[in-house]
């Protein structure tokens, strides 16, 4: 074996390279709905089907999944231990310091999990801001508790949940008038509770925290330097959209068009962090 | 890439040194289990009866001659879906104390084969019971000369500590881990772990060669 | 005393002559090997060997390098099985169990039960370098004895008395010489009170001067007691004096068995004769 | 479990062998370098050997990996990974065989240096005709551990997410979540992969020894399984 | 010839009686010790020692344990080398090479050429085991000497038939009798075609009919060839029949030199003959 110098490049070889070896490394963490290995064995996902496709359309068309822990792919992206992260990895800021983006191929946009027909009426967060005596649930450590906080949640009204399924369980028994979640996650922890009496707030909403709106979407990443690859990439995405194929890739994994988006990488990569 | 950050280098040193701090619990903890587990390894093999010492051995040589990260792998999966759920120190422990324990039991095994036959024959002479012969005549002699041997052992399990990150123990070098992805960088903290484990197994080895010198000395006497 | 049933020549002695060996002093036949054999691997060791001692009896064993007596001593201790043949302790067989009338391989209790009337001394000492000397002697009464620690180690200092080291008591047997180490070993097997006493060659790696205090201790001990001795030694002085009976072995026979005085004397085989020829002038 | 798994394990299992054998044999040219140059005369190689042995036998494989995974890159340095492993294997498994390469060589008798030197062998020819082929012969036994060693460690990689047996039983784990399964096959792979191993190296000792003219030792089982004398 | 020179009474010999040794039937100064000294640690092991040997001389080196006999052999064959003195063999010194008309200590280069000369049978054999027994015949005359393949094993085997092993050239050493394998070594020395052959108590580690069987080998090499040959031996017959002259060391000095016939039968030294005396009881 020798010195692999893919990262030397300006950029123009990563897809030459990958053509030439017929198959490209895929990192992901083994996260539904986004990546993960199905019994087959085959990778596959939201992030990671929508990926197969376009490097399909690349001319790459076989996939080799490296199954590593979410905080291990940037590093292991750019230590060449896989060719691209298809893990439906948020674009922010901070990341688009360490590896490229593509643009995202969703926006999961927040939700309230509330009673049946939402007795309070609760559709954004201004409205809990409104109502001293609602009180919300977001989870341990999550960003959504921040988010709550920057569009000015006191945080009396604010509870604290260990964890999606404490989440849901703490509005059933009325200790939480609503929880905040993407509807991506709301949508997976109510379909393994059918029975529960919830529902998501209609319809989903982009929080806006000191006029910086609170995006949670999802790209793949490349090594620093690899812009060609990234614009060939960016440009299979953009036509998967306008031909409305990306929908049909991405249904199967409880994707809607409420999570399909035009925005940029570039767009969210200069937002400035809450 | 950017440059070498020597903030994020010294900085680690603390939130390292109580990763350090696991990782020597790990070991103590671990390392007692081998050496228990290792005497009845040793002693298992070395029965009289085949229908012990023949699986005894096979079980000894299969642990040994497998990956301790894929036996702690099973130890941390594999326990609790059957119900039995430790701490994950508790479970790395287990891990490299069972692992361990058969190279232990090599060296209880060279300590025991070192006692002269004169003294089995000595202790059957006064037909003292089995058990006694073990307890006060055959073990007290084999242990001290395996002494130095075992000191080594520890050493060796200490550098396996790093393995421990698979399972989420919060040694060292998972700290650097976690370092590395709340800044983005990784080489600064693994290095200064790096060099922490290197200095502490060096300082290590020193002691248990003074230990062993110190140890000669009472033998000789 | 009937020596005269010796077959003159220097021939093997057969079965039947062997047999005949049994004679001395002995008035019973309270250890009695029969038709004793054993090899290891293809050197047979002992043929067929038959001979009994009495209660209280003291024989010596001699015999050229090799030919079987410390085998002798190691089977009676059991420390290494025969591999046919019968040996008896008293009522009880070593080895063997009486079970529905006939013989059986004997269980460990067993042997453990016969061997406690039996305890040896060895050429190396072996005594327990982690143990002081105190403990070197009370470790069994204690622990296989069942004394209580007092009686124990009361007993130990008396013996230990005897054989001059009343004041070594609490030294390390690695700070003794060999001949004190060799008398803490004539202790500590004393102190188990045994029936029969083994010696395989106790002064052997000693100097002359280490080995005459030993022997001393030995003969006090003799003198002493009523305890039946098995002895394998080089001293023909002290078997001389000691022994009642001497058996000359050869190539895992006994070729010769009288008592002392006649043995050295007027050895009847020729070749005793020039085995204690070359013994003496060694010495 | 499906095909796509078993290729998975098949194509981990390759992986490994691979790490293995590449592994050992730079972790020789290591060994033998180091454990030489600690014999050297010149006071500087014997330095760098003991710097290199003492280095690396006291730090764990897995720190090195990741150095050479994770802090290669930033000082412009980026290693194919599969290199990575086979090297940083290399480097922990040749300092542990330096010792024992310097081990065996000292235990060569001074006398055969002075027959050679009586035949008037330059030092060059008595350490290659003379010293070495013998003490090549007395390394064996404790390569053959090394190298059990060498294979455990191998599995470390997984953790660097190179693509050995062990990341292919996560992989087939992830999709399957037969933990007990997946892992409790995993160990028996390894203990078989060892046992050929070692029977290999036990081939190889016999030969060697055969070259000395030595009787052969006794085979790989009756060692396994050899009795010690029951004595209690 | 002329062992008149030597001093009477034991008291060691001065340098210049030293000197004097020199004598026997040596023609010239092939080989010449001039004032060397050796010591180890504190122990002076050779002292000032001066002695020449001629060509094709046939020395025997004797002396008690200790005397620096070995040393002596050991220096010429460049494994040790001296505190201070000079060796000279023919035109060359050993240790030390001409440079501007003054000495100066020797490169590795200059020892090896001058080595290239002599060689030496050590008393434990010491053949290469990772060799059969022809290729420890031919590798140095291969390798050293640079003869071709197929003329270094003709004549190995010669050698071998010679030493009566001609039958064994694909043994290793392993499977060989100490005797034969000292004969080996005998025909692996004699393959170098040396000026000079040195011998260390070839015999003294085998058996006495092993050892006759090497000591005719060496007479029928001494006989049939004109090396010169320096030997330490306590096999005095051999060192009669082959010998020229035979020095008698004590205490790292010559203390007397004269041939076989007159020092093995009229010692003027009262030092040798209690020597020739102890050797001659020992065997
Ligand atoms: N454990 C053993 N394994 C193999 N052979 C043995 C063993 N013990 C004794 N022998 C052999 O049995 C024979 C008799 O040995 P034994 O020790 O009884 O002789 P001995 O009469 O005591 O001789 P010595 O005077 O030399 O002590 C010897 O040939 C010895 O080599
Ligand atoms: N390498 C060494 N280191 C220290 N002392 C040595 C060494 N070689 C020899 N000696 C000492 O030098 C002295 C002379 O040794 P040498 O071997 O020359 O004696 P020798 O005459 O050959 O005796 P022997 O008949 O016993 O072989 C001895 O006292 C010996 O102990
Ligand atoms: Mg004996
Ligand atoms: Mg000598």
């Amino acid at each position: 074996s020798t010195i692999d110098l893919s990262t030397a490049g300006d950029g123009g070889d990563l897809l030459d390279q990958l053509r030439d070896r017929g198959n490209v490394r895929m990192g992901f963490a083994n996260e539904t709905p986004f990546a993960f290995i199905d019994s087959e064995g085959d990778l596959t996902g939201q992030a990671a089907e929508v990926g197969k496709e376009i490097f399909r359309r690349l001319g790459v068309d076989s996939f080799v999944p490296k199954l590593a822990d979410f905080s291990s792919l940037i590093p292991g992206l750019n230590a060449g231990l896989f060719d691209v992260i298809s893990a439906g990895m948020y674009i922010t800021p901070a990341r688009c310091e360490q590896i490229l983006f593509t643009n995202p191929d969703y926006n999961a946009p927040y939700a309230f999990l509330v009673p049946e027909g939402n007795p309070l009426g609760l559709t954004t967060l201004d409205d809990v801001v409104a109502d001293p005596d609602v009180v919300l649930g977001v989870i341990v450590g999550g960003v959504e508790e921040s988010v709550a906080t920057g569009v000015g949640v006191p945080s009396d009204q604010i509870v604290v949940f260990p964890d999606q399924v404490s989440g849901l369980d703490g509005v059933a028994a009325g200790r939480a008038d609503a929880f905040l979640l993407s509807t991506l996650s709301l949508r997976s922890a109510l379909a393994s509770r059918t029975d529960s009496g919830l529902e998501l707030s209609e319809p989903p909403f982009i929080p806006t925290v000191d006029g910086v709106d609170q995006n949670g979407a999802g790209g793949f990443g490349f090594r620093l330097g690899e812009a060609n690859i990234v614009e060939a990439f960016n440009s299979e995405l953009a036509t998967l959209k306008s031909e409305g194929l990306l929908l049909p890739i991405v249904e199967p994994f409880g994707f809607t068009e409420d999570e399909m988006t035009d925005l940029t990488a570039e767009e969210l990569c200069q937002a400035p962090q809450a | 890439m950017s440059g070498w950050n020597w903030d994020v280098f010294w900085d680690s040193v603390p939130d390292l040194l109580d990763g350090l701090v696991v990782a020597l619990q790990a070991t103590v903890l671990g390392y007692l289990i081998a050496l228990v587990l290792g005497l009845g390894f040793a002693l298992l093999r070395r029965s009289s009866k085949l229908w012990i010492s023949v699986p005894a051995s096979i079980v000894i040589e299969f642990i040994r001659s497998t990956p301790l990260l894929v036996q702690l792998f099973f130890l941390f999966y594999v326990l609790p879906e059957v119900g039995i759920s430790f701490s994950t120190l508790v479970t790395a422990a287990i891990g490299l104390g069972v692992h361990y324990a058969t190279y232990v039991s090599e060296v209880y095994r060279s300590g025991i084969d070192g006692v002269p036959v004169g003294q089995w024959e000595a202790a059957r002479a006064l037909n003292l019971p089995a058990r006694r012969t073990w307890t006060s005549v055959i073990l007290p002699q084999a242990l001290p000369r395996a002494m130095p041997a075992l000191a080594n052992y520890v050493i060796a399990m200490f550098k396996d500590t790093p393995t421990l990150v698979a399972i989420t123990v919060v040694e060292m070098l998972t700290v650097a881990r976690a370092i590395g992805s709340e800044t983005f960088l990784y080489a600064e903290p693994i290095t200064m772990a790096g060099i922490l484990y290197l200095v502490t197994a060096l300082v290590m080895s020193w002691l248990a060669r003074i230990l062993e010198r110190r140890f000669g000395q009472v033998r000789a006497a | 005393m009937t020596g005269d049933k010796i077959e003159k020549g220097n021939k093997p002695m057969t079965e039947a002559s062997s047999a005949a060996a049994e004679t001395g002093t002995k008035q019973d036949d309270f250890i009695r090997f029969d038709d004793i054999s054993k090899r290891f691997g293809k050197n047979v060791v002992l043929d067929d060997l038959s001979f009994s001692v009495g209660t209280g009896e003291r024989v010596t064993l001699i015999g050229p390098s090799g030919s079987g007596k410390t085998t002798i001593l190691r089977m009676l201790m059991t420390l290494i099985k025969p591999d046919s043949g019968t040996i008896r302790v008293g009522d009880d067989y070593l080895f063997h169990e009486k079970r529905n009338g006939s013989l059986a391989p004997a269980s460990e209790a067993h042997i453990r039960k016969v061997r406690g009337r039996i305890t040896m001394v060895f050429q190396q000492y072996n005594l327990f370098p982690n143990m002081r000397v105190l403990r070197n002697v009370t470790e069994a009464p204690i622990h296989v004895l069942g004394k209580s620690k007092d009686e124990a180690e009361e007993r130990a200092k008396e013996l230990l008395d005897m054989v001059g080291l009343g004041d070594r008591v609490s030294a390390y047997p690695s700070q003794l010489s060999g001949g004190q180490q060799q008398r803490v070993a004539i202790a500590r097997a004393l102190a188990m009170d045994p029936d029969i006493l083994l010696l395989d060659e106790v002064t052997s790696a000693l100097d002359p001067e280490l080995a005459a205090e030993v022997l001393d201790v030995l003969r006090d001990v003799a003198k002493s007691s009523d305890i039946t001795m098995l002895c394998v030694t080089h001293a023909m002085k002290f078997a001389r004096d000691v022994s009642n009976r001497v058996l000359m072995f050869d190539a895992g026979r006994i070729i010769e068995a009288a008592p002392p005085a006649e043995i050295f004397d007027e050895p009847k085989q020729e070749r005793t004769q020039r085995f204690l020829q070359s013994v003496l002038a060694e010495s | 479990m499906s095909p796509g798994l078993w290729q998975y394990m098949i194509e981990g299992l390759v992986v490994t062998l691979q790490l293995t054998v590449f592994g050992a044999l730079l972790g020789l040219v290591f060994a033998f370098a180091a454990g030489l140059a600690r014999l050297s005369r010149k006071k500087f190689l014997r330095a760098l050997g003991f710097l290199y042995t003492e280095t690396f036998r006291g730090m764990s494989a897995l720190i090195v990996l990741f150095w050479l995974i994770f802090v290669m890159p930033r000082f412009g340095y980026q290693l194919a990974p599969l290199f990575a492993g086979v090297l940083a294997l290399a480097l922990n498994i040749g300092a542990y065989g330096a010792e024992v390469v310097r081990g065996a060589v000292r235990a060569i008798p001074q006398s055969q240096l002075e027959a050679a030197t009586a035949l008037n062998f330059t030092p060059w020819q008595r350490m290659r005709k003379v010293v070495l082929p013998q003490a090549i012969v007395a390394m064996i036994p404790a390569f053959s551990n090394n190298l059990i060693e060498l294979l455990k460690a191998s599995a470390l990689v997984s953790i660097v997410y190179l693509s050995d047996l062990t990341f292919g039983a996560q992989l087939v784990r992830a999709s399957t979540q037969n933990t007990a399964g997946v892992f409790g096959g995993l160990l028996v792979a390894y203990g078989v992969i060892a046992l050929i191993f070692t029977v290999l190296m036990r081939f190889l000792e016999r030969r060697a020894a055969a070259s000395l003219g030595r009787t052969v030792p006794p085979g790989m089982i009756a060692r396994i399984f050899r009795r010690t004398e029951a004595t209690a």
